[in-house]
């Protein structure tokens, strides 16, 4: 988890806050095992653990991810303890956070059922 | 609004290389969708979002909606100043109904 | 229900300064923000402001945020961060989401400031995971402490593309390039030669045509492009990226503007059409009693310190309104506001010279670099005309490679010893006075915003020079250490080793790297290279 | 731009009345027609209502219009018009908490049944039968199986699409100031772009219709009326049966793309009217939230992304007037919807095609609808 996509400390703003002294969060992806810091918002534990995919797009299948990270896009969506579309940019990461990848307004399971296709 | 006259397209459509672009992330709408519907005599960002959902979904046209513009006025040979303006509507940003039901009128402190 | 004089949208730059002013007056103020911190979109300016002192030049940007806020605070204001300002309805009721309630509040004036959007370029595969805003990396960046990417294409080169690009080699990302249509680098000439002489090349007139890549993205296909922004066939490359940042430009944010019932259209602003939220020399808005300032209006020079001073004379519109001083007293600040204000625009990238190809020399008459304009870095050739980018002395002395009009002169502030001088019209470029002598003490270096000076010693032993330099990048060399020299633009020219690392407070985290190189490189050894 | 400003008919407002009138024209081979509209097409009511295509809880003065509609226009109309109108028949639940919204409910459906529509009580159980998702407050409900909902948007840009490709003229961004009579017929449509000329005139825009017919000397008894709408991110498929309650909380249904549509007054509304702009009222979005979570729970999580606020053109008695004016040769009117004339559009098409043609209505009975109605009570 200690990926090299995290900024230990930076040349210009030192060492982040929630770094000085780290609290691990454990959260599932799909049922995965994962960990991120106390002080993330869900897309950047994401990104951190170098998840790209956040959603597939209901229309097209298209993956998309983090786009405006400020929640005004609303591309970065995924389904947040049972709740679809939650921007996960401005959404703080929280112990035992079930995270789902997003198929249309769906997980992928309710989307084969409904649709009756495999993706 | 300016004065728009609307005729029949005189011509048919013509389709271009780059029609399945993205335009509107949200709704999926590509960029040959709009320029068909302004073909058929669509004309303003209003009355495209209207009939295409460019600029309806959840970011409510904050990332297409220029995008949209631009490709209506290049499309009429008009400037982006003549196809209007989404207007801006509440909630600016999406609400839960929850939340929203639940609204409170403060009251204001004896003075 | 519950009423404030003044409601403020947005603790940017322009909110916090209208609230902060509004309060000093004695009025009773509150500003929401949908963001968790303070500053609006000061944390994307971590580096070194432009401008004077009025301006809170050589400021980082964020600290501007931290500093507003508590200057807002101590005068009362009340500000609620995470609190969504929903919609403004008639008699200027103004609807906030605060946590899991909507509340309904009334003002008797309300300031919009909400900033403006980033504006989105489409093109093949623009919306694959990777692709993202240039703010985006930035919110990942300052406030998550998470990379945005491994290797990086960054497309525009306006200001927001140079300073995002710089960012990103400051966190130790691969910034593979950055790209712009136009034939010429858009933002200040100093932003583009800090990245090029890391080693980053700058392609003026290519665009992105795809970004490729299954789930996301594993590389992008980009090309030159003729003199009417077409690709040019034949010319299209695939470079390896897995992550590419837009930063094509600003858009207003007029949604609530418009959803109050104000006026937005479209104006030729600058010989660019864009979507204006239309006010007075004030701010206010075509709805009584409902302002709008800073870049959610419209684009100004200098974002930041154009919008605190707008902020502040539509504040004092306001208390005039309401009583709280006389017109009189408010029409003399705001003239002062506007002074200031005025300072900061002129010169070549002033919002009115905005595209212009046809600015050739700087308001002195020296020839602008064409190389810097193209490439991200002025030649040496070029440099020959600037009395200060050429001054020769004795021991250690300030070499100002600042070649372009842009409205700054801290280095003019810091120097103790008198040595450089920059006109009251701070567009000028700095002078030298050639009477006094440097003192080697590296403020100039560490703070001009532009990292634009370097102290050359010719002499620092038989054969060697050293230069001084500014450096924003961790780890920090050490003393000792070897490498290489590199010029202007990027590439390697002779062996050097540092010498001395200095750091200071007043230095604010730009360290002051002095490395040693063979006497005949020290006019074009700029940047160090470990290794 | 030069432009001719003489034509056959004129149609003053480019809303759903007037681009299926223009349609129905063109389509019976009168296509020299210009229709003026002030701002955008469709940008009144027509295109900011909720879609419902309802029969039931209709006056019956206007129920012809409806069941005509339902049964022979709107299941083709799609087709007709080239375009997906999102036309869904099935059917319309008024919903019911107490025994006094039984008692409204009954009372529409026995003056329904009495006009012929299939229209019945049925209990709670049935109706969450129908719609599982039906929180068990809900006692009964009013159900009426051939109702429906359509995209309104669709609806009406369809309508101009196709009679602008039948050869209409549109002319948006003019406003109009009156009607002048030339040798006792209406003649002259006086506009701040000069005078459009036609043969003959509807007048069919709207709450805004009551001031330009005053200038003839005709007046109807509208009033404007502002009701809003409010829509959901999109949501899973999960029924598609157009709601309603009897004490009217919301009205509305989940629409083909996925999103809810629904629509509501809060009642403060009424005294809201001093302003021209299409302002929603502050505590209205919340009313009509909580009026929805009553009825179905399982929306409480759905977000608003959108809220909006139009004008209904309410008469005196609440159905519209569709007819032509003796006392005025030439000059045809069709407004004061009361914020149903959605669902009859495509019938109100045909029945003023044919008053302009043949100068009555004979496929459906409107004559109900006249304009000289409204008397002094007794």
């Amino acid at each position: 988890m200690d990926s090299d996509m995290r900024i230990w400390e930076h040349p210009v703003l030192g060492k982040y806050e929630k770094y000085e002294e780290p609290k691990v969060l454990h959260f599932t992806l799909d049922g995965k095992d994962m960990t991120g810091y106390e002080g993330d918002s869900v897309a950047a534990a994401l990104k951190a653990a170098g998840v790209m995919t956040h959603r597939y797009t209901a229309k097209n299948h298209r993956p998309r991810g983090i786009f405006c990270a400020i929640g005004r896009c609303t591309d970065c969506v995924m389904i947040v303890n049972g709740q679809p579309n939650v921007r996960t940019c401005i959404t703080p990461l929280e112990e035992g956070m079930e995270l789902r990848t997003q198929y249309g307004v769906q997980t992928k399971e309710e989307w084969e059922a409904e649709n009756d296709e495999e993706i | 609004m300016s004065k728009i006259i609307r005729k029949a397209p005189t011509e048919p459509f013509k389709p271009q290389p780059d029609d399945d672009l993205i335009i509107c992330r949200c709704e999926e709408i590509t960029k040959g969708e709009i320029r068909r519907a302004v073909h058929d005599g669509l004309r303003t960002v209003n009355e495209i979002k209207r009939w295409t959902r460019a600029g309806m979904g959840l970011c409510q046209g904050q990332t297409c909606q220029r995008n949209v513009q631009n490709i209506i006025a290049r499309e009429l040979g008009i400037s982006v100043a003549d196809v209007g303006m989404i207007t801006g509507r509440a909630p600016v940003r999406p609400v839960v109904m929850e939340v929203y039901a639940n609204d409170v009128v403060d009251k204001e402190e004896q003075r | 229900m519950k009423r404030y004089e003044v409601i403020v949208i947005g603790a940017g730059p322009a909110g916090l300064s209208a609230a902060a002013e509004a309060a000093k007056k004695g009025m009773k103020v509150a500003v929401f923000d949908e963001n968790a911190g303070p500053g609006g979109q000061l944390f994307k300016q971590i580096h070194k402001f432009f401008g004077s002192r009025a301006n809170n030049a050589r400021m980082r940007g964020f600290k501007i945020g931290r500093k507003l806020l508590k200057e807002a605070e101590e005068n009362g204001v009340e500000v609620f961060l995470n609190a969504v300002v929903t919609g403004i309805f008639e008699e200027k009721e103004v609807m906030v989401r605060i946590d899991d309630t909507v509340h309904h509040y009334k003002a008797d004036y309300i300031v919009i400031a909400t900033g403006a959007a980033e504006n989105m370029v489409p093109f093949k595969g623009w919306d694959k995971p990777g692709v993202m805003g240039a703010g985006a990396s930035q919110a990942l960046m300052h406030l998550q402490g998470v990379r945005p990417g491994r290797k990086v294409l960054v497309v525009g080169s306006g200001n927001v593309g140079l300073i995002v690009a710089f960012q990103i080699c400051q966190v130790g990302c691969d910034l593979v390039a950055v790209l712009d249509a136009a034939p010429r680098v858009g933002g200040y000439g100093v932003h583009a030669s800090k990245i090029t002489r890391t080693g980053v090349p700058f392609l003026t007139s290519h665009t992105i045509i795809e970004a490729k890549g299954d789930d996301h993205v594993e590389s992008a296909v980009i090309a030159e492009v003729d003199d009417h922004f077409t690709p040019i066939p034949g010319t299209e490359k695939e470079i390896e990226v897995d992550t590419v940042l837009l930063a094509v430009g600003l858009t207003p944010m007029n949604q609530l503007a418009s959803n109050a019932g104000c006026r937005v259209e479209y104006q030729e602003q600058n010989g660019r059409l864009s979507p204006v939220t239309i006010v007075d020399e004030y701010g206010e808005t075509t709805m009584s009693g409902i302002y709008c300032c800073g870049d959610s209006a419209k684009e100004t020079a200098e974002g930041a310190s154009s919008a605190m001073l707008q902020g502040k004379i539509a504040a004092e519109h306001i208390a005039a309104d309401a009583g709280y001083t006389t017109e009189a007293d408010a029409e003399e600040k705001a003239e002062e506001y506007r002074k200031t204000l005025d300072q900061l625009s002129g010169g070549m990238f002033d919002v009115k010279n905005k595209g212009r190809m046809d600015i050739s020399t700087t308001e002195e008459g020296y020839p602008i670099s064409q190389s810097l304009l193209r490439h991200g870095y002025i030649t040496a050739e070029e440099l020959k005309g600037f009395p200060a980018a050429s001054y020769e002395a004795d021991g250690p002395h300030p070499v100002i490679e600042c070649t372009q009009n842009i409205p700054c002169n801290p280095c003019r502030d810091v120097c103790p010893a008198g040595l450089i001088h920059v006109a009251e019209d701070i567009t000028r470029i700095p002078e030298i006075d050639y009477s006094q002598k440097c003192t080697n003490c590296g403020m100039c270096v560490t703070n001009c915003p532009g990292q634009a000076i370097f102290i050359v010693d010719n002499d620092y032993e038989p054969g060697y020079a050293t230069v001084s330099l500014p450096y924003e990048f961790l780890p920090y060399p050490e003393k000792g250490d070897k490498g290489k020299a590199l010029d202007r633009s990027g590439t390697p020219v002779c062996d050097a080793e540092i010498v001395s690392v200095r750091t200071a407070r007043a230095m604010d985290n730009t360290a002051f790297l002095t490395m040693k190189v063979p006497a005949e490189f020290a006019d074009t050894a700029r940047f160090f290279r470990k290794g | 731009m030069i432009e001719k400003s003489t034509a056959s008919v004129i149609i003053i407002g480019g809303g759903i009345m007037a681009c299926a009138t223009a349609y129905n024209l063109a389509k019976r081979g009168v296509n020299d027609i210009i229709v003026l509209e002030k701002k955008e097409i469709g940008n009144g009511g027509s295109c900011r209502n909720a879609g419902g295509v309802r029969q039931s809880a209709r006056d019956v003065r206007e129920l012809p219009l409806a069941m005509y509609a339902v049964k022979n226009i709107w299941p083709y109309l799609g087709e007709e018009l080239e375009a997906d109108v999102e036309y869904r028949q099935d059917g319309n639940l008024r919903l019911g908490k107490t025994e006094e919204h039984l008692d409204i409910l009954e009372k529409h459906t026995a003056k329904s049944t009495s006009a012929g529509l299939d229209v019945k009580m049925i209990t709670g159980d049935e109706a969450r039968e129908i719609c599982p998702y039906m929180s068990k407050e809900v006692i009964g409900a009013s159900w009426c199986p051939t109702d429906g909902h359509a995209n309104p948007l669709h609806t009406t840009l369809a309508f101009y699409r196709k009679a602008l490709s039948m050869g209409v003229t549109f002319i948006s961004g003019v406003t109009v100031y009156g009607i002048k009579k030339v040798k006792g017929r209406a003649r002259i449509v006086e506009t701040d772009d000069g005078d459009y000329e036609g043969e003959k005139i509807l007048l069919c825009a709207g709450y805004e219709s009551r001031k330009i017919a005053d200038t003839v000397g005709i007046d109807i008894p509208v009033e404007k009326e502002l009701s809003e709408v409010m829509v959901t991110e999109m949501e899973p498929q999960m029924f598609s049966v157009m709601l309603g309650t009897a004490e009217s909380d919301f009205y509305g249904h989940q629409t083909k793309h996925g999103s809810f549509v629904l629509g509501g007054m809060s009642g403060g509304e009424l005294y809201r009217t001093k302003s021209e702009r299409f302002a929603t009222y502050p505590l209205t979005a919340s009313c009509l939230c909580r009026g929805v979570i009553k009825y179905f729970p399982v929306l409480k999580d759905a977000k608003i992304v959108r809220t909006w606020a139009g004008w209904y053109d309410v008469t005196v008695d609440k159905v519209p007037v569709i007819d032509n004016i003796p006392e005025v040769p030439g000059l045809t009117i069709a407004f004061g919807f009361c914020g149903h004339g959605f669902g009859i559009s495509p019938a109100v098409g045909i029945a003023v095609s044919e008053l302009m043609l043949d100068g009555n209505s004979h496929t459906i009975d409107i004559s109900n609808l006249n304009y000289d109605r409204f008397k002094a009570k007794a």
